[in-house]
């Protein structure tokens, strides 16, 4: 046990030092300019000065990243219900789901704020764009693939549409929604920045441009590290939920 | 006047030192004076500030003239009140080890990092013409503005276009790579073509004609407060926005300084404009820009009665 | 028991509807490519009410697929499925089925899988709850409810699944070799058990075996199937008195209908 | 068959028509700046119009997105099973990859296009950077899921570690390693038209710049359009793959 | 065949070092919280080469766990495990494994789930496919090459994975109830299946089952296992001359021995 965090600690963490190290040779040796890519060291410092301000904006990120995330869950499971069981509700919707998928957010982001103001709602509404896929696509192919068995030891019970969906198909299709839920965690932070590209004047995308529009390397990247960190945290809480729901699942991975 | 009525204003770009005078505005109580309560939001260039003022999201927004020229041409009403940046802010910047751009025939035949299908390239075009110089032979490579000081620093490209603000800040990141910056303004080189100053929606205007004075009077105050002030100025709007660095702020005031005050600034007052000058601009931007749909007449494109009087000299 | 022991009679008691009535039942499946497989042909079988018929037949005649048209879990491609006179469309509420495979969910423990039926009917009380227990106890596996499937061996399993089916009071039970994994004295005690619930509840079951002696022992009918495409070749009553015992096994009735069936299976002695 | 085709047209063009006449009510009734938001028929014309332009800037984007799909499974699948195939590697090469994904790649595309130039390389760079991920993770689920049973089958006849990831894992893991693909294609997408705001003179990507800057709404949603067709057609050929590489599988849905 | 009736004599034959030798197996699995199930303990068994053992025992006891440490699938918690005179880590490559399962893989046809063996070990021949087919034929399973294991029915599977145990010469062979699914007549097929590859290739096997006349007429040593924590509580040497005929099963000795088995499993007749 103690040694299990002991490994669980020390990877991750020889594995980013290796990287840092690699980079900061780089940084050095090619003489690259801060503007460009700044060092670890400088990143470091950029950090540590501009402390308070990161923090500060990490909130209403992590906020928009959190309930962005949450939107995505609430409205992507049912619609992944809606097309695994029917097959014209299948047919209709995807065309449509890929469409919304498939657009660059940035480039719709106008109409979005025209439809949801300059709060927070926007931010959600393009957070939401950007996650709500993966959850659909791996929610809907965990659906479809839920053992015949079990299904037929549920009809054969006379169970109605929900019980199949909650009580067999749900929990035997939890690790395709865990996936899809990891990938579009990562993403709502990415949704988050861009809802803050567009109109916002606070969070970490907002701080991100910017010092990007200073030519401000070390903070632009700074921010760009928290925003990581962000990604990694809400990914690792998405896998603990999974560990949680999932414990007859022996977790050979993460 | 306890009852402030909302306003929203639309910046060109997400805030930076350019915009101090607008913060100068509001934090100097300008616009409460004449019982706005204004919300600044930034936004993403040109297409941004015409959507957000079209759709109603802001009530006013700093837009450029050759982008009202093109809103026009797509449908809206959206008009100039005031001309903020008598000169055009775009330059083209290199480095003395690299394009070394410092006169304007060296433009021929130059390979320029600029935007995607940005109209900057098509003004350095007209521009270029009208110096007797082939506007075709300008390279156009396409890098985005996150990635343009990377491209021009890491010598990917021999020069790029930039809005001029950006001179300091690279002018810094040259001298850390041992090398000097050049910057070309094409305004300082013959250039006559309005950039950006208030708009708003015709219809807007109409129904709102003291609104639209209000605020662009206490918006010149701010202008003025900020030429007069910049210490303070930077410190009103670094404030507010988190993430700049005064000195910055300081430098890039000083440049649009040089953009706002003109002889014409210094005998009509700031923000004022001249019929003659915003028909040339619109003859320009209609001819090498191009416009899809019909082409706006000059007259419709701006109002002079919302200017302040008496001007507010610089 | 005394109404066991009335019913334990076979064929028809009476003239009235039975309890199930299946006819001319046929089902060919559709390989793709134009080719079919023919697994049931021209199957008629009655089952009165309580009565309990065991399905021999070859491997891969057709037994299982029978049983899942029974259920409603297939469409029989021609003929008339009838549960007490009407004719199915779909799982009956009141059936249970314990399938050839144990259909555990792994997510659920050993007490929440049988819990299941009831939880579908909206009958999880702490009296279904105390009658999971019971029934864990009666198959022998008291102090495995809170185990998950993945930690039990084959036989466990499947008594798991037995529990599940009978944790309802069904009208009818299909039991697809419920006890195909059980040991011979495990495998008695759930044939007494089976027998003594059957006497309580009157239930009627239909129940594919390949044990010769199991179904008889069990059967008011054994009903011998021919190899696929199947059809019924022979129905054999069972004239052994209810409550069955143990020692009936060595009594030559018993004997001579396990001969009786062994031929018919084409096992010669 | 035909009843099946029939089926398989009739229903997403019938959502497509909704929308649309929705979209060209609500444009038509709230008089809708064709700036902000231009209505169906405006884009159609666009589109006519502008046909062969847009054709023509379509095949880049198109290359772009299949070549950064090809790098993205290419390189995900390895990754994934690095990851499943190994507690240390998979301790330390998530939170890297984690790092990666949830940085907006707008904001590393200086770095990128120093590193890959101006050419085809660093569009390909950036659509892979946003298409790996779902494939690793999903991959890496769908490895880790493998059926106990069929593993030990495996163990049991000594198959080597590559026999058992590509006889047992993966075709084991396809429905996942599917899902992770059909999400990911539509990224690249995304991709790609980041990729070519970044640094490019030609693609939809470009165009749709090109359009916006010029506030030409019904060009720029025509460049949109076509994007979402392109994202349809991509999702689809992966659907159809894994008809083809799925056959044992009775998809009831898609 | 001449060899298999000279090996049929049962008991250590030699002093040389036996096949296999299991000495003081113990199993035990972590339940988590603390608590533990001691599955089998103090377990000790001599496999001679050639020989066929089979495992008898109640459900649950720990008959597939042994198995699976004798396969290498799991770690004994204490206790020897000798092929050949060589402690076993890991499976062993000329071993073949029935689960208890079919185990097949959906996304291959029949034929090439019993091909897989022979990928495993590059021996994917003609002459492989050859013989798979040839097995297919010997379990009645011929036409079915193609077909996917959702369309076969329990005991079909089964027999495929028995054809997928037998298509490599293992030089032993784990078999857990192989024929628990299939009907007596098949089952007595499969019988003589088994014991004519033994006796043509000297193949060792540990076969667990529940049926005891199967145990009996199978092999040279009948182990019957205690209940939970699993040990052998007797070796029942089984006296019967090679090769084994159907009739034996009706004759005096070989009803003696299936009495004793069943007395030893707690049967009392
Ligand atoms: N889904 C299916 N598709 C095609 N053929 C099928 C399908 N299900 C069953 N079959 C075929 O139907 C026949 C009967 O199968 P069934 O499962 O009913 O046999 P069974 O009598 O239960 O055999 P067993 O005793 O081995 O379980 C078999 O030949 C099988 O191959
Ligand atoms: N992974 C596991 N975790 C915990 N307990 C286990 C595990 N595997 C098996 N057991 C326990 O070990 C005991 C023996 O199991 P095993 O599968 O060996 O029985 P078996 O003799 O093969 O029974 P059957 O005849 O029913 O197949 C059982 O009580 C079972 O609950
Ligand atoms: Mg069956
Ligand atoms: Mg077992």
């Amino acid at each position: 046990m103690t040694s299990n965090i002991y490994y669980r600690s020390i990877f991750p963490l020889v594995g980013i030092l290796v990287i840092l190290i690699a980079w900061q040779i780089y940084t050095d040796v090619f003489n690259v300019s801060r503007v460009v890519l700044p060092s670890p060291t400088d990143i470091f410092f950029a950090t540590t000065e501009n402390f308070s301000q990161l923090a500060r904006h990490a909130w209403p990120t992590f906020l928009e990243c959190v309930l962005g995330f949450a939107l995505a869950v609430g409205i992507g499971i049912p619609i992944a219900v809606a097309l695994s069981s029917s097959v014209i509700l299948n047919l209709t919707l995807y065309p449509i789901l890929i469409a919304m998928q498939s657009v660059p957010k940035v480039a719709v982001a106008p109409i979005i704020l025209v439809w949801f103001g300059l709060g927070m709602e926007s931010k959600l509404a393009i957070a939401f764009l950007v996650a709500f896929f993966p959850i659909v696509v791996d929610t809907a192919t965990g659906l479809n693939a839920t053992p015949t068995g079990l299904l037929e030891l549920a009809k054969s019970l006379r169970a109605t549409r929900w019980q199949i969906f909650s009580k067999v198909q749900l929990p035997a299709a939890l690790p395709f929604v865990f996936a899809g839920a990891k990938v579009a965690v990562t993403l709502t932070v990415i949704g988050a920045v861009i809802g803050e590209f567009v109109g916002s004047n606070e969070g970490l995308g907002n701080l991100l441009l910017t010092a990007n529009s200073q030519l401000n390397g070390p903070l632009a990247w700074a921010a760009l590290v928290w925003l990581s960190v962000l990604g990694m945290v809400l990914f690792g809480a998405v896998a603990l939920a999974e560990r949680f729901f999932m414990p007859w699942a022996k977790t050979a991975s993460h | 006047a306890d009852e402030l009525k909302p306003v929203v204003f639309s910046l060109d770009f997400i805030p930076l030192g350019r915009h101090a005078p607008w913060y100068a505005a509001v934090e100097e109580g300008f616009f409460a004076e004449e019982g706005l309560d204004v919300t600044i939001i930034p936004s993403q260039g040109t297409a941004q500030v015409m959507q957000a003022i079209a759709s109603g999201t802001a009530q006013f927004g700093f837009v450029d003239l050759p982008g009202v020229v093109l809103a026009q041409a797509g449908g809206t009403d959206i008009e100039m009140i005031s001309v903020n940046y008598q000169k055009s802010p775009y330059a083209i910047f290199s480095l003395a080890n690299g394009g070394d751009v410092q006169d304007i025939a060296q433009i021929e035949g130059l390979s320029l990092g600029s935007g995607a299908g940005s109209i900057t390239p098509k003004v350095i075009g007209g521009f270029m013409s009208q110096n007797g110089l082939s506007a075709s032979s300008l390279e156009i490579v396409n890098v985005a503005p996150p990635a343009r000081a990377s491209a021009l620093l890491s010598g990917q490209v021999p020069a790029i276009e930039f809005f001029v603000m950006a001179k300091p800040g690279l002018e810094k990141a040259a001298k850390e790579a041992g090398t000097e910056l050049r910057t070309f303004l094409l305004a300082d080189n013959g250039l006559e073509l309005y950039s950006n100053g208030i708009g708003a929606l015709g219809s807007y205007l109409d129904e709102n004609p003291d609104v639209a004075e209000g605020f662009v009077r206490a918006a010149m105050r701010g202008w003025k407060f900020t030429l007069d002030n910049p210490e303070k100025a930077a410190d009103h709007i670094v404030k507010n926005v988190d993430g700049l660095d005064h000195d910055v702020v300081l430098a890039e005031i000083e440049v649009v300084r040089n953009l706002a005050v003109t002889d014409d600034v210094k005998e009509h007052g700031l923000g004022w404009f001249s019929p003659e000058k915003m028909k040339t601009g619109v003859e320009f931007v209609i001819d090498n820009v191009g416009v899809d749909g019909t082409a706006p007449e000059a007259g419709s494109i701006y109002r002079s009665e919302f200017l302040p009087e008496p001007a507010i000299l610089p | 028991m005394a109404i066991s022991k009335e019913r334990a009679r076979c064929g028809p008691v009476s003239n009235v509807e039975p309890f199930g009535d299946f006819k001319n039942i046929e089902k060919r499946f559709d390989l793709g490519g134009g080719e079919y497989l023919t697994a049931i042909e021209q199957l008629s079988l009655k089952l009165e009410k309580g009565q309990l018929i065991s399905l021999l037949g070859p491997s891969g005649c057709g037994k299982t697929t029978f049983l899942r048209i029974v259920a409603g879990l297939e469409r029989a491609s021609a003929g008339e499925v009838r549960i007490e006179g009407r004719a199915i469309s779909g799982p009956h509420p009141d059936f249970a089925f314990v399938f050839q495979q144990p259909n555990l969910m792994p997510w659920r423990t050993v007490l929440e899988n049988i819990l299941f039926p009831l939880e579908i009917r909206r009958q999880r009380t702490q009296a279904g709850i105390e009658r999971a227990k019971e029934l864990l106890d009666l198959v022998g596996l008291d102090g495995f409810e809170s185990r998950y499937p993945s930690e039990l061996s084959g036989g466990m399993q499947q008594r798991v699944a037995l529990c599940r089916a009978l944790v309802h009071d069904a009208r009818l039970l299909l039991m697809d070799e419920p006890f195909g994994a059980l040991d011979e004295l495990k495998r008695m005690e759930m044939h007494d058990l089976l027998l003594s619930i059957r006497a309580r509840t009157n239930v009627s079951v239909l129940f594919v075996t390949h044990s010769i002696s199991e179904a008889v022992y069990l059967s008011d009918v054994v009903a011998v199937f021919s190899r696929r495409p199947a059809t019924i070749s022979k129905l054999i009553p069972i004239d052994l008195p209810y409550p069955r015992q143990h020692e009936m096994r060595y009594e030559a009735q018993f004997t001579e209908h396990e001969r009786e069936a062994s031929r018919l299976l084409g096992i010669v002695r």
